[in-house]
């Protein structure tokens, strides 16, 4: 592809807004609010155009090519290369990151009052980082680009969150600065046996088995940590409630799925022989995940954390199905991961509008909402039945896929994940009674109002894409199964 | 006869006898800094012994450095010594305390 | 190792001795600069402070520049072979250079501000900086204790510079007490060497090492690094270094945090790998023991530190710790990691020092603690941006600069099979960034509690300058890799 | 024999004097007992045959360095100390250690053999007494392998210089100095005022 | 969504889509649009289509029947929903007997049930969304019997789910109606979770999920065997199982029947149409339309008798001992759907669908008739508080006694005289016996069971007629506290809930005109589908719809049974009849006293035999416990305990008091220094040693 570099324009032109944001109203002085403004519309504006480029993208991408499509590559430093490319996998990551920012932006309008500049800024660094994980073709390239993001969600938790903000920003940090740079030792690993830092070719060199093994671990305390996987998860939780709401969003949204993405891309192409004898590993972590984390989202008292423990949960049906490595399995893992970013960043948004409002995410402040708030009321239920996945809405495609994917290879693993069902199905519908549901009891409710037109216009998109996605979701699986299969029949090649 | 081993036997005798005194002294810093010049006198005992028994001239030059040096040094050191007498005025090795941690 | 030029005794003739100058012309710049200095200073007097500071900065620069401008293709080595011109050196000088002169316009404003600002200061950093070139080009036992000593001693008297301070005075004492023992160390351990090897020579001592590893030798070899790693600040030799750090005048403090290190891990590294090349199983575990510790004591004790200086001291110690790592990584990886990472760590930390020299409160304190920079995103934005993004470097947190250290590194690591060493620098790379981000709560989470003055021109201009440059490293990190690959490529 | 004689005897006092450095209650006498030890060490370089170093060190070092430790010491005016009890609770360990390191020199002063090092090491090989001094042999190659070094050195003892008078010097208020400058450069329009008092007023100063 | 015409879209296709689209478009309309175009346009555009649906699915239904319509062998195929591999799943419309008797049932109660809601509800401030479920609720329980493939069955299924779930709680601000619909949706996932299981096995095993291939390679794999560990097990019986737990937690059977009580929390409409109709059959259409699997998978299917025979008897005798008059008929469904599941579970899946088709009539009719009784009595439903209720509602009396007639199985033998359930409930008896004699075991034990279930019923059922139409009645007309479950609303119009009773009322037109139609089905429905579904034409009717082994003859053996067993269901009906007049009609306190004086085994039967209170213990408290221990223990304690707190613990603690060692003393400096010096020699001594 010779003509635009849509990738470098889709992974620094957010980057580029940032600076400006930050720089500009200082070089022109304009006065604080001016500023702000100036911010949120710079960052709208930004994100739509990148949103419009990855849905070109998108929609140019070539579903029936399973090599790296819009590739870019320049030489930098030494053999390490300035090198971007997508296929099926990261495609429709990108797209995501690049639906989910703008509602982020709309849903911090006026819920940040303060630094708008630098959150506005943080944010758009974000976006840079996590498009450029999703297109890096260098392994070196794709670790920075993965460990740089600590720094903007770092900042974005401890300037912007919550009461307890500090300790939840240190645990994020440090939780996974440890597995990532575990992840960096192995890719050193690597890149000295393999003598390239290039993924295309990193993935068709073979690795001894035995050290599969220890690279594989070291991949696997990295991107174990940033889906996360029982039990190594607890950071999650804190980081979840203490964010501000669309950190919530970015975190469950996007930057969970860069251990997805990194066990796909990863992983299974590049350590067959480890992926293949870890599996019943992961499996067993994948089970414990879902009942666990299912069993401790019941008891949350804070809607967030409940939430953030059912993404847990949810996450371990994307890594049942990464390693189940059967098509079903990995499409179910990639579609889960593109269906939890909507539903899960649609419902930290729900909580959102609330917290809003009242300030608070305990559960037992609120109650009987449905009386005032009828539209968010009817809008909470389509994410929560999303998130129970429901047939109809892309929660339940993923689950069934991933699970179905599991179940070729072990039917008791895929049992205790069914259970799962059973208890996502309890928690969501407590939460949802308790919030909804009832009679106003807390008289500071009397006078919260509905959703308005905003916060509406933020909500369309991800209900339009929940159900989309529920009802057609083969449109993603046109996007990824070649990449999906090729992977799996490369993973499968190798032990014939 | 005496060997080299006496030579080197004595300068290890004042090394290690200004070593000594550099730790287990707590009466006063200018010890210390005469257990250095000890420790210097040691060194350049060996570099003499050594260039005598090698037949070589360099260690008998680099002893010379070594006592330009050490000259030099003594003379830094015990300004750096007037300067913290005049600030705390006794020169304890006990009280040169203040920063710990 | 190439066969090194070698002009000697021998066959000096007063041409060669020309040409043997040219091989010094950076120390002879320095050192002519320094004398002509001395008249200047004494001819404006105090009040010239400024302009003599200015003049060495200029002097620092040229010496630097002349180092980069004049490297032979191959190790040239002067002086009756005590000296080395080479690539690596050529490298380090620039590095050192470059920290040493902005570490001295960093101090403008300090030293102004507590009326210390007389010419001697720059001057004894232009001839510390003199020390320091003679070290990285050290090529005999004499040259390496000589330069040790003649940078030893500026430092010394730098650190006891606010003489009407009680803690700078301390500090000076304390280090010059402990200093005077290391170099005892070095001295003797020279002296071994020196008589079990016949020579002083590092080219005759690799050879002689090479048939046989006599106790002797070895055991100089020990004293010297030891030596050698009190002045890198290398635990168990670093005590020195939080006390020194907190006690000096900060614009000294500066300067020993940067360009002494880029020294000291240089000629560490030349020492091993050149001297006494074939004994690296000996040095390869010294510097590992001392790198575990170093990187486990400066990551551990600076979890209490609340005088910031005193936590960059801690701090320079666990990367110390790295460049450590690195030279263990022996003659073949070791040298370009070393480079790569030591220069990057010698600038950050001109930056990072560069900041704390500008906390300064409207009411004229000049507070050291971390509290003190509560809330320094609100009152100072540019500052904290600046800081954030050393502390994210020197934390190695890609894509700033930092991480290219740490990569180069664990690439070395790798690549020698010292895995387990590897997985130690990530462990303590994450203990450190328990307190680097602690500094960054206090800049960005917590609510400001002191007023702080804008930043002195000075300040500003390095800063930014620190800044500017790390992040032009971020981009032309290519360039900065194959300068040190080439550099270090002399050692095999 | 006497040769041996006078190694052991010197050595002894060498030894002795030392030990009484660090352990003397009054630093005067630890700067005495210094300042013999460097007499005999003199004395065992004479024995060595580096007749040259000797007599620098009872010049430089006898006749400076102890001579600027003793001032100092007389200067500040110290009292005399007794040994803290700290010196007897790290005397045991601190003596260990001590015995260990000298163990240490001793197995490698031991190990030691002439023939080790090969001949082609030699950079400088002493001449034969008849043929030169010892002075002028060292000075031979000081000017010539090492006449870096040795500036370099002068460089360090500049630096001393520089660094004890940035310490020590103060230029004290209220003392009142010769400032030739000013003297030369006064001119009679400023030493004089010419003033044209007219009868009866006088003149205010 | 539109469907894409093709060449053989003939009027059969033309007809099922409407059927199935149309409730969709009324929900649709109802839901989003109702603020745009007015609540009554809304809701007669819902009802309006309902019927519409109803008419075409009428059109198609008796056009199979009367053989007018040809019915297509292969679905509609509408769009592609699930394309991973050969997991394929397709959005369609499957026309055959089962989804044709099952849209008929379906559109046919809904319609009635919606046009009954205009009267019920008419005092409700949200009947637009009321309207809008019940359309929905349609869509998705038309998706699940037209479904053509495993995956569309399962949207369906937890589309008509999550429509009960609404329903259910309807009235958001009762508490225990909110209980209620969790309740329901959760039990209900619990049998999916066997349901999903079995998909994912049907998908393992056949490696397709669309109903035509794997049954068409049923016979292919029936040796299949599953293994895990040691252990093997047969596929198809494991995969029978799996879709069986769905069943029952959908129908409600033994063990998982806690939920349909409860759902009757939801509005009385809502409890016609889908907790007796339509929704809790959907168990019974699965196993019927996976008759292959199941005629292939014998122990499977002894389970289901036993499960079934159970369900109908345990149903039975809880429903004794109820007194709110929904909850009585909600075990009577329960009980009912029992007798649909043994009658498939011994092979009659022709009769099973019979019962079903039939039990949709009668029990519509009763529902909504209670419905009537407590729209009338002001939303009493408390039959100790009724009596004496034939005066005033005297429509609502005669249908509640056909209702009732219909399903104690009044009718008699051998000739066409006879109420609905008589046809079906006798089918199914005398097929059971049938297979009994072919020494099925549980057929055996089945049949008899039925037997006293169906005595049971037939007291409970006449109990619940005496208690309310006929005796003193118990009722005060200035009672208008204490009871009502609308009172506590915020209406806008609140004089309803408080304003005084006037005593019993004959409900309105609008509610008592389905009622009749359903009437009319509940005394027709039976004797005139005899013979096309259990009958002589059985087989021509059902066609490939539904599979039976050759072996398995049991539709044609039931005319040979014994001639008592063509007599049993009537006697048995006569028995409880009987009692239930000397109990409840005759000596009217007596049915309370025999409550009162047997403590216990009447606290047994009310309290459903303590189903409730063991799961709470069981799984609601074990979840809970275990809940908080993984939460406090296991992520606080334990994982951050150990690892991020306890490491930053530790490392703060061990650095505080590490750094005592910097104790600023010099000689402590030099100390360390050289003994790091004298420990690095001697490590390089002993090296070269």
């Amino acid at each position: 592809m010779d003509t635009l570099p849509i990738l470098s324009i889709l992974t620094w032109l957010p980057a580029i807004a940032a600076v400006l944001i930050l720089f500009l109203p200082q070089l022109i002085k304009s006065p604080e609010a001016a500023r702000a403004s100036a911010a949120r519309w710079i960052a709208l504006f930004t994100t739509l155009i990148v949103f419009v480029l990855a849905a070109w993208m998108t929609v140019a991408f070539d579903e029936t090519n399973s090599g790296y499509q819009f590739v870019e590559r320049a030489n930098w430093y030494g053999m390490i290369q300035y090198h971007l490319g997508i296929d099926g996998i990261s495609v429709l990551l990108i797209l995501l990151t690049a639906f989910l920012m703008p509602l982020c932006i709309l849903a911090s309008w006026t819920a940040i009052e303060k630094r708008v500049v630098e959150y506005m800024a943080a944010f758009l660094l974000l976006q840079s980082l996590m498009i450029g994980v999703f297109c890096a073709l260098d392994i070196v390239l794709f670790y920075i680009f993965f460990e740089a993001g600590l720094i903007p969600m770092y900042l974005i938790i401890g300037i912007w969150g919550g009461k307890n903000r500090v300790y939840a920003a240190y645990k994020f940090f440090l939780y996974t600065l440890l597995g990532s740079l575990l992840l960096l030792v192995a890719v050193a690993w690597m890149v000295v046996t393999a003598k390239t830092t290039s993924i295309p070719d990193l993935q068709a060199f073979a690795f001894s088995p035995a050290v599969q093994t220890w690279l594989w671990l070291a991949f696997f305390a990295s991107f174990a940590v940033k889906m996360p996987m029982w039990p190594v998860h607890t950071w999650l939780p804190d980081a979840h409630v203490e964010a501000p709401t669309a950190g919530s969003v970015i975190l469950a949204g996007v930057l969970l799925k860069m251990g997805g993405y990194g066990f796909l891309r990863f992983a299974l192409p590049m350590f067959p022989d480890a992926s293949n004898a870890f599996a019943p590993f992961i499996f067993a972590l994948s089970g414990i995940a879902i009942v666990y984390t299912s069993l401790v989202a019941f008891r949350q008292t804070d809607i967030k954390k409940l939430i953030a423990y059912s993404s847990v949960a949810h996450m371990g049906f994307v890594t049942m199905g990464i390693f189940s490595g059967n098509e079903q399995g990995v499409q179910g893992a990639i579609f889960q991961m593109i269906s939890h970013g909507v539903i899960s960043g649609a419902l930290f948004l729900c909580v959102g509008v609330i917290y809003d409002r009242m300030h608070t995410r305990e559960i037992a402040q609120y109650g009987g909402l449905v009386n005032r708030m009828p539209i968010y009321a009817a809008v909470f239920l389509l994410f929560t039945m999303g998130n129970v996945g429901l047939p109809g809405t892309s929660g339940f495609i993923g689950e069934i896929l991933t699970m179905q994917g599991a179940f070729n290879i072990d039917p008791v693993t895929a049992m205790v994940a069914a259970s799962g069902v059973i208890l996502s199905a309890a928690y969501m519908l407590t939460l949802y009674r308790k919030v909804i549901f009832g009679t106003i009891v807390n008289p500071a409710l009397n006078t919260i109002t509905d959703m308005n037109t905003r916060e509406i216009l933020i909500f369309i998109p991800l209900i339009a894409a929940a159900l989309f996605l529920g009802f057609q979701p083969n449109h993603v699986f046109d996007q990824t199964a070649i990449s999906a299969v090729a992977l799996v029949d490369a993973f499968h090649a190798h032990f014939k | 006869m005496i060997g080299l081993s006496h030579y080197l036997a004595v300068a290890a005798a004042l090394f290690t006898i200004g070593v000594f005194g550099i730790f287990v002294n707590r009466k006063n810093i200018i010890v210390i800094l005469m257990s250095i010049e000890l420790i210097l006198l040691a060194v350049n005992i060996n570099l003499v012994a050594f260039s005598s028994f090698l037949g070589d001239l360099v260690g008998q030059v680099f002893a010379m450095f070594v006592l330009t040096v050490a000259a030099a040094e003594a003379a830094v050191g015990l300004a750096i010594l007037v300067v913290y007498f005049r600030n705390r005025g006794n020169i304890a090795v006990e009280d040169l305390n203040l920063m710990k941690g | 190792m190439s066969t090194p030029l070698t002009i000697t005794q021998a066959t000096m003739t007063p041409e060669l001795f020309l040409q043997q100058l040219l091989y010094v012309l950076p120390e002879l710049s320095l050192a002519i600069g320094a004398l002509i200095i001395v008249l200047v200073g004494a001819f404006v007097g105090d009040k010239g402070a400024r302009l003599v500071t200015w003049l060495c900065v200029a002097t620092i620069l040229v010496a630097g520049s002349m180092a980069i401008l004049h490297v032979p293709a191959k190790q040239i080595n002067v002086f009756s072979s005590s000296y080395a011109a080479d690539a690596f050196s050529a490298y380090a000088k620039m590095i050192i250079a470059l920290t040493a002169a902005s570490a001295l316009v960093l101090s403008i404003d300090f030293l102004a501000e507590k009326k210390i600002d007389k010419p001697e200061f720059p001057v004894l950093a232009l001839l510390a900086t003199l020390g320091m070139f003679i070290m990285v080009s050290a090529h005999d036992l004499i040259a390496l204790y000589v330069g040790v000593e003649m940078q030893s001693l500026c430092l010394y008297v730098l650190a006891a510079y606010a003489r009407d301070d009680a803690k700078s005075s301390e500090a000076g004492l304390k280090y010059f007490v402990l200093g005077a023992l290391s170099s005892g160390l070095l001295l003797y351990g020279c002296s071994l060497v020196y008589g079990f090897t016949g020579s002083v020579r590092f080219d005759v001592i690799a050879s002689q090492v090479q048939d046989h590893r006599s106790i002797g030798v070895i055991f100089g070899l020990v004293f010297i690094l030891c030596g050698l790693a009190f002045k890198m600040a290398a635990a168990p030799f670093h005590m020195w270094t939080p006390d020194v750090y907190e006690g000096s005048p900060t614009a000294a403090t500066a300067f020993f945090a940067s360009a002494p290190k880029v020294a000291a891990a240089a000629l560490f590294a030349r020492v091993c790998f050149e001297a006494f090349g074939s004994l690296q199983k000996d040095w390869q575990s010294i510097a590992i023991i001392m790198a575990i510790l170093s990187m486990g004591i400066g990551a551990l004790f600076a979890l209490q530190q609340t005088n910031i200086k005193r936590l960059l001291a801690y701090s320079s110690i666990a990367n110390m710790g790295y460049a450590l790592v690195a030279i263990a990584c022996g003659p073949i990886y070791g040298p370009k990691a070393l480079l790569v990472f030591i220069s990057i760590y010698a600038i950050t930390s001109v930056g990072l020092f560069g900041v704390v020299l500008s906390m300064r409160t409207t009411d004229g304190q000049r507070p050291e603690t971390i509290e003190a920079l509560s809330g320094l995103s609100r009152s100072n934005p540019l500052l904290s941006v600046a800081l954030t993004l050393l502390l994210f470097s020197v934390m190695g947190i890609p894509p700033l600069v930092g991480f290219w250290g740490k990569w180069e590194i664990i690439l070395a690591t790798i690549s020698t099979g010292l895995i387990p060493l590897a997985v130690c620098l990530i462990l303590a790379s994450v203990v450190s960034a328990f307190y680097y981000l602690r500094i960054l709560k206090t800049v960005w989470f917590d609510a400001p509690r002191m007023a702080m003055m804008p930043v002195g021109v000075s300040t500003t201009l390095t800063l930014t300058g620190a800044t500017i440059i790390l992040a032009a490293l971020t981009v032309v990190i290519g360039f900065v890799g194959s300068a040190a690959e080439l550099a270090g490529a002399g050692f095999h | 024999m006497i040769a041996v004689a006078a190694f052991y005897i010197l050595s002894a006092i060498a030894i002795a004097a030392a030990f009484m450095v660090v352990v003397a209650r009054n630093p005067v006498h630890s700067v005495l007992f210094l300042i013999l030890t460097f007499f005999t060490a003199s004395g065992l370089f004479v024995l060595l045959g580096a007749e040259f170093l000797a007599m620098l060190l009872i010049v430089v070092y006898v006749g400076a360095v102890a001579v600027l430790f003793l001032f100092v010491v007389m200067m500040l005016d110290i009292d005399f100390a007794e040994l803290k009890a700290g010196f007897f609770t790290y005397l045991p360990f601190g003596g260990l250690i001590a015995l260990i390191l000298f163990g240490q020199f001793a197995m490698v002063g031991g190990a030691w053999i002439e023939k080790s090092v090969t001949a082609s090491a030699i950079a400088a090989p002493s001449p034969a007494a008849a043929a030169v001094s010892n002075a002028e042999a060292i000075g031979r190659i000081l000017y010539t392998d090492y006449i870096f070094l040795f500036q370099a050195a002068g460089i360090i003892l500049f630096i001393a210089m520089v660094g004890a008078i940035a310490l020590t010097l103060r230029h004290r208020d209220g003392i009142r100095r010769q400032n030739v400058s000013a003297q030369v450069g006064r001119t009679r329009a400023a030493g004089v005022e010419m003033k044209d008092p007219k009868p009866g007023e006088g003149v205010v100063f | 969504m539109s469907a894409e015409p093709h060449a053989a879209f003939g009027l059969t296709e033309t007809l099922a889509t409407i059927v199935v689209f149309a409730p969709l478009l009324g929900a649709l309309v109802c839901g989003l649009f109702n603020r745009f175009i007015g609540e009554k346009v809304a809701m007669f555009v819902a009802t309006a289509l309902l019927f519409v649906a109803a008419g075409c699915a009428a059109t198609l239904f008796i056009g199979h029947w009367q053989h007018n319509l040809h019915l297509p062998s292969e679905p509609i195929a509408i769009a592609t929903w699930i394309h991973v591999g050969d997991f394929k799943s397709t959005w369609s419309i499957r026309i055959d007997a089962i989804s044709a008797v099952m849209m008929i049932v379906v559109t046919g109660v809904s319609a009635l049930v919606h046009l009954y809601s205009w009267g019920y509800m008419a005092e409700d401030p949200h009947k637009p969304r009321f309207f809008a479920y019940l359309s929905l609720f349609t869509f998705a329980m038309l998706a699940l019997v037209t479904a053509a493939d495993f995956m569309q069955l399962f949207f369906g299924w937890e589309g008509v789910g999550l429509a009960s779930y609404l329903l259910i709680g309807f009235w958001y601000h009762k508490r225990s109606a909110n209980d209620a619909q969790i309740k329901a949706f959760v039990v209900n996932r619990v049998g999916d979770f066997g349901f999903v299981l079995g998909i994912m096995a049907v998908f393992f095993v056949f490696g397709t999920i669309e109903f035509k291939d794997v049954f068409a390679l049923v016979p292919e794999k029936a040796a299949v065997m599953l293994k895990w560990g040691s252990y093997q097990f047969p596929a198809i019986e494991i995969i029978a199982f799996l879709l069986f737990i769905g069943a029952m937690g959908k129908s409600a059977q033994f063990f998982l029947h806690t939920w349909l009580p409860d759902a009757m929390e939801g509005p009385t409409p809502v409890s016609a149409l889908i907790h007796a109709a339509t929704m809790v059959t959907a168990g019974v259409v699965l196993v019927c339309l996976c008759s292959p699997i199941y005629e292939a998978a014998p122990m499977t299917a002894g389970f289901i008798t036993m499960i079934g025979a159970v369900t109908a008897l345990f149903a039975a005798t809880v429903g004794l001992a109820q007194n709110d008059i929904k909850r009585v008929i909600a075990y009577s469904t329960c009980s009912q759907l029992g007798f649909m599941f043994f009658a498939a579970g011994i092979g009659a899946y022709q009769a099973a669908m019979f019962h079903l088709f039939t039990h949709a009539f009668f029990k519509a009719l009763l529902f909504l008739g209670a419905g009537s009784v407590i729209h009338g009595m002001n939303h009493e439903q408390d039959m100790r508080k009724m009596g004496d209720l034939a005066k005033h509602m005297k429509i609502t009396f005669v249908i509640m006694i056909i209702g009732t007639l219909a399903i104690t199985g009044v009718g008699i033998p051998h000739t066409p005289l006879g109420f609905a359930g008589f046809f079906s409930k006798d089918a199914i008896l005398e097929t059971t016996f049938a297979a009994g004699m072919t020494g099925n075991g549980a057929a055996q034990a089945a049949f008899w069971m039925a037997l006293l279930a169906a005595t049971l019923t037939s007291f409970y059922s006449w109990r619940l007629a005496f208690m309310t139409f006929s005796g003193s009645p118990k009722w005060h007309v200035t009672a208008a506290s204490g009871h009502d479950d609308l009172s506590q609303r915020d209406y806008n119009h609140t004089d309803h809930g408080h304003h005084a009773w006037h005593g019993p009322h004959e409900s309105p037109w609008v509610m008592l005109i389905p009622l009749i139609l359903l009437a009319l089905g509940a005394v027709f429905a039976g004797s005139i589908f005899y013979d096309a579904f259990v009958g002589h034409h059985a087989k021509e009717f059902w066609g490939s719809a539904i599979y039976t082994a050759p072996d398995n003859t049991v539709l044609k053996d039931k005319y040979d049974v014994p001639h008592w067993v063509f007599y049993a269901p009537l006697v048995v009906m006569v028995v409880g009849l009987g009692a239930a007049l000397y109990f409840y009609f005759f000596n009217e306190d007596l049915g309370k006293k025999i409550a009162d004086r047997k403590r216990l085994a009447h606290a047994f039967l009310q309290n459903k035999w303590y189903f409730d209170e063991l799961y709470e213990i069981i799984f609601v408290k074990a979840a809970r416990v275990l809940g908080d221990f993984f939460w406090k223990i296991g992520d606080g304690k334990i994982i951050d305990g150990l690892g991020p707190n306890g490491i930053a613990g530790t490392l703060n603690f061990g650095s505080k008091k590490a750094v005592k060692i910097q104790s600023g003393y010099v000689y402590h400096y030099a100390f360390l220094m050289l003994i790091a010096v004298v420990a690095l020699g001697a490590l390089v001594l002993l090296r070269g040693a």
